[in-house]
């Protein structure tokens, strides 16, 4: 399979991913790992909490990768994102692309992570020490 | 009908689905009107979407008895 | 200390990059990793041979690095390449950025790989199962 | 003055360094002509760039006595 989606309420480990793309076939391999930060427009951030409409989710991940294949010539794709609560310094996200060269495998990344932040329906909530608040939910 | 509610929504709405009724093959967008008449609450939100069976819908989208219907408000993922 | 460089005849290992690299300071982390490819232009590939200009190389290097810092709001920047005899699969290099936002992350991160192919002094010899040659040297 | 070689200038010419009689405080594109003229194979490159002192020099760069001259084929990094 040259398609890895996964939503997890586990933490993500980076290395194994690297692992299922890389090849002898690809020359280059571009990854994206999002962290959580530990503030945001000044606020100290306490905690992330994750959630998602799963079977939704990975419905358009799988259109994300469809589309990449299409438009790329990439050899393999991998997007796990985790759910759940998280603090400052964990992975909510791995993407992962191999590609015969590199430009495909950067471009295809990229187009991956920004097109998941504006469709993949998952949402996090950011805990501060004084609120909380649903990231882009409200004017 | 059952819509699911995630997110900011079930927030708002105390629930993680609501009640609306729904004649079948109605479309989207009479749905839209309805749950911002029942929930004015929806109101706070920037602005959210519908999706059927797991696709985003449109307000010409027709929904049928038994299908999945959800309020997905702005994704924030990644 | 914000830049890693590296030129070693050892192999590179990738987790120990990110980790370096990665810190709740730093919401987007863009990693690219070259590898051996089997096959070139439809020849196969038995091994590469990368001899470098070390003290140059690592010059040019750190060059790349500051004016990645100059130009974009990064926070870690990470250039390991190997040489030596290299088999297919074999890694001869990996760069990671890390940044507050994505886009600085993969800018840089491009810029770098990209800079690097055309100003540090390292040279890579093909073998195939019928010959060799020295990969740009030769018009 | 001794001139390190790399790559495939370094196979062209059978060793990693190779010498040429140049003035002090000489300039780069002199010594290019001295090379051109004292080691024809160099015309096999496609092209190739002086480094002074571990910086790629033009051909105004003036090399003076215990500089370190190198010449550098094409990179191939990466």
């Amino acid at each position: 399979m040259n398609i890895d989606l996964k939503i997890s309420a586990e933490a993500l480990a980076v290395q194994p991913c690297i692992d299922w793309a890389m090849s002898a076939e690809s020359g280059g391999v571009d990854v994206f790992i999002g962290t959580v930060r530990n503030s945001t427009k000044g606020r100290k951030v306490v905690r992330l909490e994750f959630e998602t409409y799963e079977s939704m989710a990975l419905n358009e991940m799988r259109k994300i990768a469809d589309d990449i294949l299409m438009k790329w010539p990439v050899n393999k794709i991998l997007i796990h994102h985790r759910i759940g609560v998280l603090v400052p310094g964990d992975i909510p996200v791995i993407i992962v692309v191999a590609a015969a060269h590199r430009a495909a495998a950067f471009e295809a990344c990229r187009y991956a992570i920004d097109t998941f932040k504006q469709t993949v329906p998952i949402w996090k909530k950011e805990v501060f020490e004084d609120g909380e608040h649903w990231v882009a939910a409200h004017p | 009908m059952n819509i699911l509610a995630f997110g900011a929504v079930k927030e708002i709405l105390g629930d993680t689905s609501i009640t609306v009724s729904l004649d079948n093959n109605e479309r989207v967008g009479i749905l839209i009107t309805r749950l911002e008449t029942q929930f004015p609450q929806l109101k706070q939100l920037s602005s959210f979407m519908i999706a059927v069976n797991g696709e985003y819908a449109n307000a010409d989208t027709i929904i049928k008895q038994g299908d999945e219907v959800a309020i997905i408000p702005p994704v924030s993922g990644g």
